[in-house]
């Protein structure tokens, strides 16, 4: 077992680790929201790196022929869907740290418990 | 929780989730080496059946159609969100740059931006439309050209152009756009159930392999999604920038 | 070849995202995460999945960028 | 080829965007009765639905892709009693929570209208499909609207951070929740619920199975509101506009339950059948954990919205306590229990609005007493109380008794849990009306009250509730007349309408909520019937034939049970008894025995303290939960299952 074979998979685990650590020690609330795309991300390299298969061509046969070994087309759809996804509840959460600000004036977690208090 | 306390907490928590997880999928098949049945019999049936020799693009608009359309509702029901969310800075300060902006440049915008802007909105909207209707062939679709048109409307802001955008671009307009798109998707797909029996079945001939009208209705989809992503990614955009163009233009910035 | 290339690119994501989250200034965050979208968008590309990367670097690496920045422009703006 | 189970998604698609794009020439009334309408016909559509799956499901695939060989090409919609109940269930508070904001918003723009519409959609979709990947992305679908209808009162900054937490944490389950979707594609080759769940049976459970199933459980264990995924609920639904709580408490967290059993039957019970025991502890303990916390905070909450959020998670706790037995009957009893447990609490949510909307706040202490000006609204504050107590006639009663019967040999245990939580969450209902409606009790807390209801103390010297300026804040939709901020004069008044009436359109979703309620415990046969369709949801191999060989399903015999309700009823009994007892002490705590108060509060106190500590509100404590509830309840699913 090389580490190769399985480092796409550490990539994605480490990705979505990394972001939620940023989402918890965050003091930016647009920071925070930016590293929960991080993490979002992370899903993207594990779905392709699921369906990728070894020295195949994408999934489009319009220079190849029918039968060309390539790779799984089902996880790329879902990637696809996933980045629209991830990057839609991105810009919602972004125009919710604008609103907080405005009605806060911070945009710091911890200050904006406080202030609720 | 202290912020310290939190951290050292959630380094714990997660060095346990990261083992975890590291456990379970060392139990995947090697990167590089799946034979997944679903993926390998798209591969050998989308062409043949479906005419579009983009498989993933066959997979998102018609195998897998209606996962496509709610992704669509998703971005709908997103920008209504930051409409929503947005709603009263605009209503407070709308008003305003219309009315110091007229008769006067909006500032910080040389000449020289704004050629290179129009010149460069040309070539990109062709491109975005290029991208829209090629989807079922090659890669991209309705999702990477409308987001690639939406980006032409920003250059028109971007190059000082706002103040003859907002003239020219009705906010109703972007939204029924946007509207149209989402909600013909979902019309394509009650036509295909009552003319063909199921919910999004295509029902338009499939046309010549690898030619531009081929794949039935997915062209359609296709420029459905477009309209759909265009305009959303637009109207996005100008939310934000609405009030970003407001600072511009209350001449703090210049 | 294509192994190589992978692995670099893969230590690149990883690395890409951390530097995202470990630049705790938004404005330059939203630089680097730029970059890191368009890394990404490479990744998927040399897996051989065009539409996506397609998608990913005219999201990742410049629509949500752009928002960030708008965003962060906004609330600069408000706290003047 | 079944034409009604895409409609119900469809058409409120289609409504939706004609209302956005046809925004400005829609009066306010025409996208009212339009809205009411298009819910209207999603119950139509969903009682149609459950007629025609009586006798098995029904399967339809979009596009026409049937599968080729036992391996699915498309999506399919897999449409069986319990998933046309949900759609059904989902247009009732649909129609209720958009008749009570006809009259509850001064202007509230299409956009309101459409986000709501989405989000029935989104519900229909994911109770009605049959595919892992299509659950994904109708729960993002729902995620999404729900977000930004928690935000919609811009101008309430509890609110708005509510929305945010919300947000961050649901996404982050989501992230979870795909992960694990992507594990099983990987292990399987396959989305559709039915091959997925095929593959697996025939082969051993393995490490990538337990932990897609960890992910896939931890994301809906977020929506669902499970300790300790719990922490972003209460600010979310306690703060957001009626109509939405309406929505959020009857809906949101019932679903996130729903996907577990359906995730479970059709998914994962063939592969680790002879270690299910240990599977089923491990959820029979995160249930109780979660139903005795949610009852515990629900007590201690002196803001009534928050009080019903958080009796919203204890009661998804008792919902999940059935599903966990893992047992048909349990099964059959949490989807009744929380279909009238839904209707009850969206009935207490349109009530509480109706309170906010007269009285101009939600304070229990400050209305104290106030309540007389609307003294008809207590029976049904009652009704409501004896809902969560789980008193007959209401559904909550049949459901209940299902599930102890379902719990066979941990019967007794069963019914204590039941009885403590239910006397919990309904004291504090009880406390409330009496309070608001009779005066009865202190108008300020009382220091070292005593243990009510077998729990703790309702509040320590005023530290538990929320100050009063939050109260003021997060006092539903009341706005002080002299402003929360700058420049609120230009922007959407939402409550402009005068504070002195309660027009019949306030009203008529509370009766029809609670009258539903009743309905469910009162249909003869209905609880027979549920424990039929549950034993075919719980048919694994029976739901796979159906759908990928379209073989017609197979017969399950109904076999009636009776004596349930009568060995139920003692409990009950108790229940309302100790509920009455609890809202007593609350309120007259300061009759007894000084000694014994004082006991009581050293008692009660650091535990008080430590649980307002831990539910700060706070993002990043969110998330850290998040995680540390992953690992834990990973690790522990690791070795059972092994």
């Amino acid at each position: 077992m090389k580490l190769v074979d399985y480092l796409p998979y550490l990539v994605a685990i480490w990705l979505l680790l990394i972001g939620l650590y940023g989402i918890v020690t965050s003091r930016n609330l647009i920071h925070a929201v930016t590293c929960l795309a991080v993490a979002q991300s992370s899903t993207y390299v594990l779905l392709l790196s699921i369906g990728y298969r070894r020295a195949a061509t994408a999934p489009i046969f319009l220079d190849v022929p029918l039968g060309t070994r390539a790779v799984d087309p089902v996880v790329a759809s879902l990637a696809l869907t996933d980045v629209v996804v991830g990057s839609t509840v991105t810009a919602l959460l972004l125009a919710l740290a604008v609103q907080i600000h405005k009605r806060t004036r911070t945009l710091d977690p911890d200050q904006l418990r406080s202030r609720r208090d | 929780m202290t912020p310290s306390v939190r951290r050292w907490t959630f380094l714990v928590a997660a060095a346990a989730l990261g083992g975890l997880l590291v456990w379970g999928m060392s139990g995947l098949p090697p990167f590089g080496d799946y034979h997944g049945v679903y993926g390998l019999l798209l591969n050998e049936v989308a062409v043949p059946e479906r005419h579009a020799t983009n498989v993933v693009a066959a997979v998102t608009f018609d195998y897998r159609g209606v996962d496509t359309m709610i992704e669509e509702f998703i971005l709908f029901a997103a920008v209504i969100g930051v409409a929503v969310l947005l709603r009263n800075m605009r209503f407070e300060e709308e008003h305003e740059p219309e009315e110091q902006a007229r008769g006067r440049r909006v500032p910080g915008t040389s000449n020289a931006v704004r050629v290179i802007g129009l010149t460069l909105l040309g070539p990109i909207v062709l491109y975005g439309l290029y991208v829209v209707a090629h989807g079922h062939l090659t890669p991209g679709g309705g999702f990477q050209g409308g987001v690639v048109l939406a980006t032409g409307a920003l250059l028109v802001y971007l190059s000082g152009e706002y103040v003859t955008l907002r003239r020219v671009r009705p906010q109703a307009f972007i939204d029924l756009a946007e509207a149209t798109g989402a909600g013909s998707y979902v019309v394509v797909g009650l036509y295909g159930l009552v003319v063909a029996g199921s919910f999004l079945a295509n029902f338009l001939p499939l046309g010549k392999i690898g030619t531009l009208p081929s794949a039935g209705t997915m062209p359609i989809i296709n420029l459905a999604v477009g309209l759909e992503v265009a305009a959303g990614f637009t109207l996005l955009l100008s939310e934000f920038l609405d009030q970003t163009l407001v600072l511009d233009s209350t001449g703090r910035r210049t | 070849m294509t192994t190589v290339l992978l692995v670099v690119v893969l230590l690149m994501v990883a690395a890409g995202g951390t530097a995202v989250v470990l630049t705790r200034d938004p404005l330059n965050q939203a630089m680097i995460a730029s970059f890191y979208g368009l890394v990404l968008g490479l990744l998927f590309l040399l897996m051989q999945a065009p539409d996506v990367g397609l998608s990913q670097i005219t999201v990742g690496a410049v629509a949500l960028p752009l928002m960030i920045l708008l965003a962060l422009a906004k609330v600069r703006r408000d706290s003047r | 080829m079944a034409v009604l189970p895409a409609l119900p998604v469809a058409v409120p698609l289609v409504v939706a965007a004609v209302m956005v794009g046809a925004g400005p020439l829609l009066r306010r009334r025409v996208a009212d009765t339009l809205a009411v309408a298009t819910a209207a016909a999603v119950v139509g559509i969903g009682a149609a639905e459950l007629a025609q799956t009586l006798g098995g499901p029904v399967v339809t695939w979009f596009g026409g892709w049937t599968p080729r060989s036992g391996i699915a090409l498309g999506v399919a919609f897999v449409v069986d009693p319990i998933g046309a109940g949900m759609v059904t269930f989902a247009g009732v508070l649909m129609v209720a929570a958009l008749t009570f904001s006809w009259r509850y918003f001064e202007t509230v723009g299409t956009l309101f209208h459409a986000l709501m519409l989405v989000m029935l959609a989104a519900v229909v979709g994911f109770s009605s499909t049959g595919d892992l990947f299509n659950m994904f992305v109708f729960f993002e679908l729902l995620s999404v609207a729900a977000f930004a209808l928690a935000g919609y009162k811009i101008e309430d900054p509890g609110s708005l951070q509510g929305a945010m937490n919300f947000a961050v944490t649901n996404s982050a389950g989501a992230i979870m929740l795909l992960s694990g979707i992507g594990l099983l594609y990987a292990r399987t080759g396959a989305l559709n619920l039915a091959q997925i769940g095929t593959t697996l049976a025939s082969t051993a459970s393995d490490r990538v199975v337990t932990v897609a199933l960890v992910l896939i459980l931890v994301g809906f264990f977020v929506k669902a509101a499970v300790v300790p995924f719990h922490f972003w609920l209460a600010d979310a639904y306690a703060l957001a506009p009626t109509p939405v709580c309406v929505l959020f408490a009857g809906l949101l967290s019932e679903l996130g339950v729903y996907a577990i059993a359906r995730i479970y039957w059709t998914v994962f019970s063939g592969t680790f059948d002879p270690r299910t025991p240990g599977f089923r502890a491990a959820l029979i303990a995160g249930a109780t954990v979660t139903a005795l916390l949610g009852g515990v905070m629900c007590v201690l909450q002196r803001h009534l919205a928050r009080m019903l959020a958080y009796a919203t998670v204890s009661h998804v706790g008792l919902t999940l306590f059935g599903i966990a037995l893992l047992e048909p009957e349990g099964l059959a009893g949490a989807t009744l229990y929380a279909a009238a447990d839904g209707l009850v609490k969206a009935g207490l949510f349109v009530m509480v609005g109706i309170v906010a909307h007269r009285l101009g706040t939600l304070d229990e202490l400050e209305l104290r007493g106030r309540g007389r000006q609307i003294w008809w609204a207590a029976p049904l504050f009652v009704i409501g109380a004896l809902g969560l107590a789980g008193a007959p006639p209401l559904g909550t009663f049949v459901g209940k008794a299902l599930i102890e019967e379902g719990a066979k040999g941990g019967r007794y245990w069963t019914a204590a849990l039941f009885t403590v939580v239910s006397a919990l969450t309904a004291a504090a209902v009880l406390r409330v009306t009496a309070r608001v409606f009779a005066g009865w009790g202190a108008g300020e807390p009382i220091t070292g009250e005593v243990p009510a209801g077998g729990g703790v103390a309702p509040a320590s010297g005023g530290q538990v509730a929320p100050s009063a300026g939050e109260a003021a804040n997060g006092g539903g939709e009341v706005r002080s007349d002299t402003g929360a901020g700058h420049g609120d004069e230009a922007q959407e008044r939402e409550l402009r309408v005068a504070r002195t009436k309660v027009g019949p359109s306030m009203v008529a979703p509370a009766l029809l909520l609670l009258g539903g309620a009743v309905a469910i415990g009162l249909v003869p046969g209905l609880s027979d019937r549920t424990v039929v369709a549950a034993a075919r949801f719980a048919d694994r191999a029976g739901y796979a034939a159906t759908v990928l060989g379209g073989a017609a399903a197979p017969a399950h015999a109904e076999a009636p049970t009776s004596g349930r309700l009568l060995e139920a009823a003692p409990w009950t009994a108790t229940t309302v008894a100790l509920a009455a007892a609890g809202a007593w002490l609350a309120l007259f705590g300061s009759r007894i025995p000084r000694a014994l108060r004082r006991t009581g509060a050293r008692l009660a106190g650091p535990v008080v303290r430590a649980l307002e500590a831990l539910h700060s509100g706070n993002l990043g404590d969110s998330v850290t939960w998040l995680t540390i509830g992953s690992a834990t309840f990973g690790i522990v699913l690791a070795a059972v299952l092994r």
